[in-house]
């Protein structure tokens, strides 16, 4: 009842926001209020559907096999992550969006992706699943490549990444049916177990690699940093969100679900160097690496999406090691990276909104002007830093414990490298963007206004909330761990119990308050402090004027930028990207010349085809 | 019961009383209303064809003597999906085409054409099914010369050099086959290569298949269609891509598959086909001019429809029709679209029509749905067409069939890159304020919308179709 | 021995493959023409030699004559229809060629390549 | 090059027509015949009364041939006008002898034009019972518009007319074979006229009136042809004053 709503008030939503384009112009605000309304029926329908969970609901037939979805406790966690997340986009939209102008199909392209996402976590088998997987790539497609031209481009460099990892999941999809004779995950799963190594190779290379590229695993990532960073500002927003961990939803489905660890595991040379092995390096790589790049980054969008790959890595890493705390720690990250991620992104759009810029470049001193947007922003880094109290650091700290626990200290260390690069690029976020000093256009900036300050209010408290009680999230965590054949995380209300050592957040938040508190009475009691005008100062020994900028603010991280430049513009990624796609250009460009415009090469090619086919029959015969 | 020899009779007569009134309005009405009346006829004999082939006597002679003429569902349908495009194209026309122009001589020849193309489809006969051929290939020759310059002349020669060859071919292998059979029944005929010699076999196959193939463009005797196709008329590149080959592939193949199945020759059609796949989209790729983008990924579909075909197996001739007809629908809509683009902007380059959805939304709009339906988004009804090819070559399984699956997926991300990049172009903001709509104009606009809906829709039919598929399948390994 | 059949069979397929050789190697598109109509003659032979039978007579019935042994009248049948057809498209193949001429002030293949890749 | 090419390909097609099929090249000629057109033979006079089996076969046995053949030959003919009609300059007339023939030459053609018809209609009616028919006898009759054109006499062609007559023949063609709907076998082109007396000129049923449309239309289309290439549209005028 309420799983065919979830599928069917999106559509519904999409049919009238296709159908109000027409009036875009004249009352942005109808439509606007009308996708809020649709979004935030979605959600509460979402919370309710968790009473369904279990059933098995038959759609239409196709091909002969009945397209079946229902929730399961892992969809259902993550239609809540969508439906949340969207309505809360959705609102922060109301405020934000220059809609009738640069984005007349906004709402109806969003409609169509949630449409596409609550179906795919939905899907019961392997067609509705391929199926479900085209509409929201292409949705996403669509909802990227609104607005200016770069975006268009942008979007075009996803398409061309999505399409291919749909067709090699295609391939996947008819493999598996003519291999097992069925769409049902139930009938994969038993034929997968008794099936030779080689056809398993090939079912799961060509099952999860498309995942892996959704998401944006290293080295295919190419495609997300412009991506995201050139959609509407919002869209970065949900894109990073929660859109990527589809491909997670994928995997995690696939890999314990549908495949089963046992079988994933018998792929590999030894126990220790298999396929998970390879799974844990390529997370590694992706925390890492992504996350220095974002330290060259000017663009505060694009160098948050690049930690929404470099945080998908943390992700990949806690679910790869398959023990109950590291399964905890990816599935809890990606709640949490949703909710911070969103909510500093918010805090961009909200300056965006008033300054027009995203550039750290030209940004700076906002914290007077835009409070509330700092607050958003300094509670999201210190979440995607993973510092307590804020819920980044719960389960950062089960996936270090799982690495470390399970045998994998490489690993972990590569997860604390890639740390110090999380803190050291936030931190020139929030400094380039709200400390420091405020370029004189913007003294009349405001703060936005509450509609738009409701959902960094609301995330505020998500990330604090879920981070002094985690436990809240990890009873639906257990929960799923028990689907996927996990040993469930035994969770307190403030972290987990166990004999390797417990946490307990509410503990630490209180030694942390504590602590603040009494920093805070020294720094008042103590310190003489006076306010002076930001060009009464000095900075690196010279004074600050107005004719000389404060010039941290350009080249942030400038020694440490002259030390690894090198290795950033090698960028072995994107230039095998560039080539891949230069070398279909011309292999196409030759196979063109075949046809040359010539009457008499034509009549020869004929004359040889035919006795080609001649000489080809002759050998059969 | 009405004669389904009305399907040769309507549209040659209606030829005839064009050319006598030389009436636009005659010509016109005729050329809407005999498609229409055919589509009917032929909607009237297909539940009689779904369980058995009705034989057609014509002159009163029973083969061998006389001439085989047979309806089966596999012809019905085919006829159907002719006179439905037909007579939407010819709605299309009746506002694309310059008014005066030779308008009712251009009317005639589509007339002519349309009475092969059904000739073609109820013919069990080797030697009139080269006549129809020709008459096939001759109008489409005079309809890609239409535009009268520079272009359309040399492309309607270099077609036209090519059929030529085709026919001499054609001709050899019917010559061949009647020494041996005695016989231009093909009935008869695949008694008699049954106990032929192989290698006479082998070469009377080879002859035909290379020169009905031509029509059907076949890899590689289809060098001439990218410059017949974006040379003609958009409505006639329509006709072209949308039915004329598709019917000329599933007549050579019928054949092919029945009168000389003394040799396998499906592996030699099964390379052919996956060349074709990839040769055409990699041709289309680089393509800067709209049209002959479409053309190339004519190509490959058609390539895509064969190699469903030279699977073997009814899943596979299943999969190819489906195919068949969402490619009818998608590309047609694709060419008469880009006709009204070349209309409303006087280029064909792609590069030019920066910014025309804000100009024509609804007609790219609906370029878009045919683009995706083509590429097999799902749930569009190219998604489940392509999606039983290749799960109909999964089924036949081989190391060839595989390959097939490979390219074919590979080439529709190839597809999928260029047709979105069309896409990309025309939603690029407007360079100079916002201009005055200025979409299709009605008729065109209701012939595209019916195409296109066809392709969008179209998957809600595949549980009715697929009933009447099946013995549709089958009529492409018989020849009663 | 040479029999007359196989006279004719040779003959005809010379003709087929001279024709073709012309399409392929002759750059004037009246001779690739006359190439076509040199390979359809071949066809035309090719199709009466097949129904030729030895000492066989016109497949027409005269008065006060018996049926006796006649040459097979299908192929020649069809050698009309071919005629007829190869008429045609040659008729429209000239006269495109003078368009072409017409048109680009050239009748060599080579230079005809408006439409390529 | 090309050459060197097109002797390679060609001397590969001879190759394996010669390995493939070498049946054909040490045939002995067959003495008997075997084929479907012995049974024809023996058939053609009940069924079509027509003395010339050829005749009979074209168009009564393959009838359908037949009318594709004039579609053919109706649909080239449109083309080749269609095409003619483009000229824009005077390509075809330098191409084409102007001068005219002189007077002998013109008078002589006119003199011999009705005996030619006159021929043609000849071989039109009796191709049911000798060699010829409706598509040599046509032939002909376009061959006497040919001589006057030849001789640089070209009379403006009735174009209308010959396009009526050509339309009309066509349905003419069409109608005779509807006929066939008439009788017990609901079958087109069925010989439903009265077959006569074998061996004179109306017998044979319908197949004298076909040839007569087919007569009809081959002269029509052949004279367009010919007529549309040498009378570019737009120089009617200028070509009158250079005559004068």
């Amino acid at each position: 009842m309420y799983t065919q709503a979830l599928l069917l008030l999106p559509l519904v939503g999409f049919g009238v926001a296709f159908l109000l384009q027409g009036t875009v112009k004249r009352s942005p605000a109808i439509v606007k209020t009308w996708a809020m309304l649709g979004f935030a029926a979605i959600a509460a329908v979402a919370a309710l559907a968790g009473a369904e969970i279990g059933t098995l609901y038959e759609g239409p037939t196709v091909f002969g096999s009945v397209l079946t979805y229902g929730l399961t406790d892992l969809s259902w966690w993550f239609v809540l992550l969508i439906a949340g997340i969207t309505a809360l986009t959705t609102v922060f939209t109301l405020g934000s969006l220059r809609y009738a102008d640069d984005y007349p199909m906004y709402y109806a392209w969003l409609f169509a992706k949630v449409f596409g996402m609550i179906g795919l976590v939905m899907s019961r088998d392997l067609l509705s699943f391929f199926i479900m997987w085209e509409i929201m790539s292409w949705a996403t497609y669509l909802v990227m490549q609104q607005g200016r031209d770069e975006s268009r481009k942008a979007a075009q460099g996803y398409l061309v990444y999505a399409i291919s990892a749909g067709m090699i999941l295609l391939g996947g999809v008819v493999f598996l049916r003519t291999a097992s004779g069925s769409f049902e995950f139930a009938v994969i799963t038993k034929f997968v177990a008794g099936a030779d190594l080689g056809v398993i190779i090939t079912a799961i290379v060509l099952v999860l690699v498309p995942f892996l590229i959704e998401a944006a695993v290293y080295p295919t990532h190419g495609w997300l940093p412009s991506a995201y960073a050139s959609s509407e500002t919002t869209m970065t927003a949900y894109l990073s969100s929660i859109s990527t961990r589809m491909g997670l939803f994928g995997l995690i489905l696939f890999v314990f679900n549908v495949f089963g660890l046992d079988v994933i595991d018998r792929i590999g040379i030894s126990a220790h160097l298999n396929l998970r092995t390879l799974l844990l390096v390529l997370a590694a790589l992706t925390a890492v690496l992504p996350t220095y790049t974002a330290l060259f980054q000017h663009d505060a969008k694009r160098l948050l999406t690049w930690h929404s790959i470099g945080q998908g890595g943390y992700m990949l890493l806690g679910l790869a090691t398959a023990s109950t705390l590291g399964t905890a720690g990816g599935l809890m990250h990606i709640f949490n990276y949703m909710t911070y991620v969103a909510l500093i992104i918010f805090s961009i759009a909200a300056v965006e909104y008033r300054t027009g810029t995203t550039n750290l470049n030209k940004l700076g001193g906002l914290i007077t002007r835009q409070p509330v947007a700092f607050l958003g922003m300094l509670f999201g880094i210190i979440g995607l830093a993973g510092i307590p109290p804020m819920n980044g650091f719960v389960s950062k700290w089960f996936i270090y414990r799982s690495l470390i626990l399970g045998g994998y200290p490489f690993v972990a260390l590569a997860a604390f490298i890639a740390t110090v690069g999380t803190i050291m690029s936030v931190y020139k976020l929030i400094h380039n963007t709200f400390l420091g000093q405020l370029p004189e256009r913007y003294n009349e900036v405001r703060e936005v206004g509450w509609v738009m300050q409701l959902p960094i209010w609301v995330l505020m408290a998500v990330v604090f909330a879920t981070g002094v009680f985690p436990g809240t999230i990890l009873q639906w965590i257990a929960r799923i761990q028990v689907e996927l054949g996990i040993a469930p995380i035994a969770y307190t209300l403030g972290g987990v119990a166990q004999e390797a050592g417990d946490l307990n957040m509410m503990v630490i938040t209180l030694v942390f308050t504590l602590t603040f508190i009494v920093g805070a009475v020294i720094f008042f009691m103590g310190g003489k402090r006076r306010i002076v005008s930001q060009y009464d100062n000095y900075a690196a020994g010279h004074f600050l004027n107005k004719d000389v900028p404060y010039n941290f603010n350009y080249n942030f991280y400038s020694a440490f930028d002259h030390i690894f430049e090198k290795l950033y513009h090698a960028a072995p990624v994107q230039s095998t990207e560039r080539n891949l796609g230069r070398l279909v250009a011309t292999v196409g460009e030759y196979i063109r010349r075949f046809f040359t415009g010539q009457i008499n090469t034509y009549a020869a090619y004929y004359v040889a085809a035919v006795i080609i086919a001649l000489a080809f029959l002759k050998e059969v015969l | 019961m009405v004669s389904p020899m009305l399907f040769i009779i309507a549209p040659l007569s209606a030829a005839f009383i064009m050319i006598l009134f030389n009436s636009r309005v005659i010509a016109l009405g005729l050329s809407l209303l005999v498609p229409i009346g055919l589509a009917w006829l032929g909607l009237s004999w297909l539940p009689y064809t779904l369980g058995a082939a009705q034989p057609i006597l014509v002159a009163s002679i029973p083969a061998p003597l006389g001439i085989p003429l047979s309806i089966d569902a596999l012809g019905a349908g085919m006829a159907i999906l002719v006179a439905v495009s037909a007579a939407l194209v010819v709605l299309y026309s009746s506002s694309y085409m310059k008014k005066g122009h030779h308008e009712v001589r251009y009317y005639t020849v589509v007339m002519i054409l349309l009475t092969s193309a059904f000739g073609l489809v109820l013919t069990r006969d080797i030697f009139n099914l080269f006549v129809f051929f020709e008459i096939l290939c001759i109008s489409s020759y005079i309809l890609v010369s239409w535009e009268q310059d520079g272009a359309a002349l040399e492309a309607s020669f270099k077609y036209m050099v090519l059929g030529s060859i085709g026919s001499t071919f054609l001709l050899v292998s019917i010559a061949l086959v009647y020494r041996v059979a005695g016989s231009l029944a093909m009935a008869d005929v695949a008694t008699a290569l049954a106990t032929a010699p192989r290698g006479y076999v082998a070469f009377a196959a080879v002859t035909f298949l290379f020169g009905v193939g031509v029509e059907a463009a076949i890899f590689p005797v289809n060098t001439w269609l990218p410059d017949a196709h974006s040379s003609a008329p958009s409505s006639i590149s329509a006709i072209l891509s949308g039915f004329v080959i598709e019917l000329a592939l599933v007549v050579a193949f019928r054949v092919l598959n029945t009168a000389f199945a003394a040799v396998d020759t499906l592996p030699l059609v099964r390379v052919v086909a996956i060349a074709g796949v990839i040769v055409g989209e990699m041709a289309a790729f680089g393509q800067k001019d709209l049209k002959r983008m479409l053309a190339y990924s004519s190509i490959s579909q058609i390539g895509i429809m064969l190699f469903a075909f030279s699977l073997g197996t009814q899943a596979g001739a299943q999969a190819g029709l489906q195919h068949l007809l969402m490619h009818a629908g998608a590309k047609s809509a694709l060419f008469l679209i880009a006709g009204y683009f070349i209309v409303r902007t006087g280029s064909r380059l792609i590069a030019d029509y920066a910014g025309l959805g804000h100009r024509m939304p609804v007609s790219a709009a609906l370029f878009g749905f045919a683009a995706l339906s083509l590429v097999g988004a799902p749930p569009l009804l190219g998604f489940f067409t392509k999606f039983q090819v290749l799960s109909a070559a999964g089924a036949a399984g081989g190391f060839t069939a595989w390959l097939g699956v490979a390219v074919i997926l590979f080439g529709t991300v190839l597809e999928t890159v260029y047709l979105f990049r069309v896409l990309r172009v025309l939603f690029a903001p407007a360079a100079s304020g916002s201009p005055a709509r200025a979409d299709m104009d009605w008729p065109a606009l209701a012939a595209v919308a019916l195409f296109t809906a066809l392709v969008v829709f179209g998957a809600l039919l595949l549980p009715t179709l697929s009933q009447m598929i099946g013995p549709m399948a089958d009529g492409l390994a018989s020849l009663l | 021995m040479i029999s007359t059949a196989q006279i004719l069979y040779i003959t005809s397929f010379a003709l087929i493959v001279i024709g073709l050789y012309a399409v392929l190697s002759q750059r004037n598109l009246i001779r690739v023409v006359i190439g076509l109509n040199i390979a359809d003659v071949g066809i035309n032979l090719l199709l009466v030699t097949i129904g030729y039978v030895e000492g066989g007579r016109v497949p027409i019935f005269a008065a006060g004559q018996s049926a006796g042994t006649m040459v097979d009248p299908v192929p020649q049948a069809l050698v009309l229809t071919a005629i007829v057809i190869g008429f045609g498209v040659t008729a429209l193949m000239l006269t495109l060629v003078m368009r072409i001429y017409a048109h680009h002030g050239t009748v060599d293949a080579s230079r005809l390549r408006g439409l390529k890749w | 090059m090309r050459k060197l090419t097109g002797l390679l390909l060609m001397g590969g097609f001879v190759l394996y027509l010669v390995s493939l099929v070498p049946g054909l090249f040490n045939a002995t000629t067959p003495t008997a015949l075997d084929s479907v057109g012995a049974a024809i033979i023996e058939d053609s006079r009940t069924t079509s009364g027509s003395a010339n089996v050829v005749t009979a076969i074209v168009v009564q046995y393959r009838g359908l041939d037949t009318l594709g053949e004039v579609t053919v030959l109706f649909v080239s003919a449109l083309g080749v006008a269609i095409l003619a009609s483009g000229f824009r300059d005077d390509v075809f007339r330098s191409m084409f002898a102007d001068d005219d023939g002189g007077f002998i030459l013109q008078y002589g053609g006119r003199l011999l034009m009705p005996f030619i018809v006159l021929v043609g209609v000849y071989i039109v009616a009796h191709g049911h019972l000798s060699p010829g028919g409706g598509f040599p006898g046509g032939v002909l009759i376009a061959t006497a518009v040919f001589i006057l054109i030849l001789t640089g006499q070209s009379a403006r062609m009735p174009h209308r007319l010959l396009s009526i007559l050509e339309g009309a023949a066509g349905l003419g063609f069409i109608g005779l074979g509807a006929l066939g709907f008439l009788g017990s076998e609901l079958s087109f082109l069925t010989n439903t006229l009265p077959k006569g007396e074998y061996l004179t000129l109306l017998s044979a049923g319908f197949i004298p009136f076909i040839y007569a449309m087919v007569g009809i239309k081959v002269a029509s289309e052949l004279t367009t042809v010919v007529s549309v290439l040498t009378e570019a549209p737009g120089h009617e005028s200028g070509k009158e004053e250079g005559r004068s």
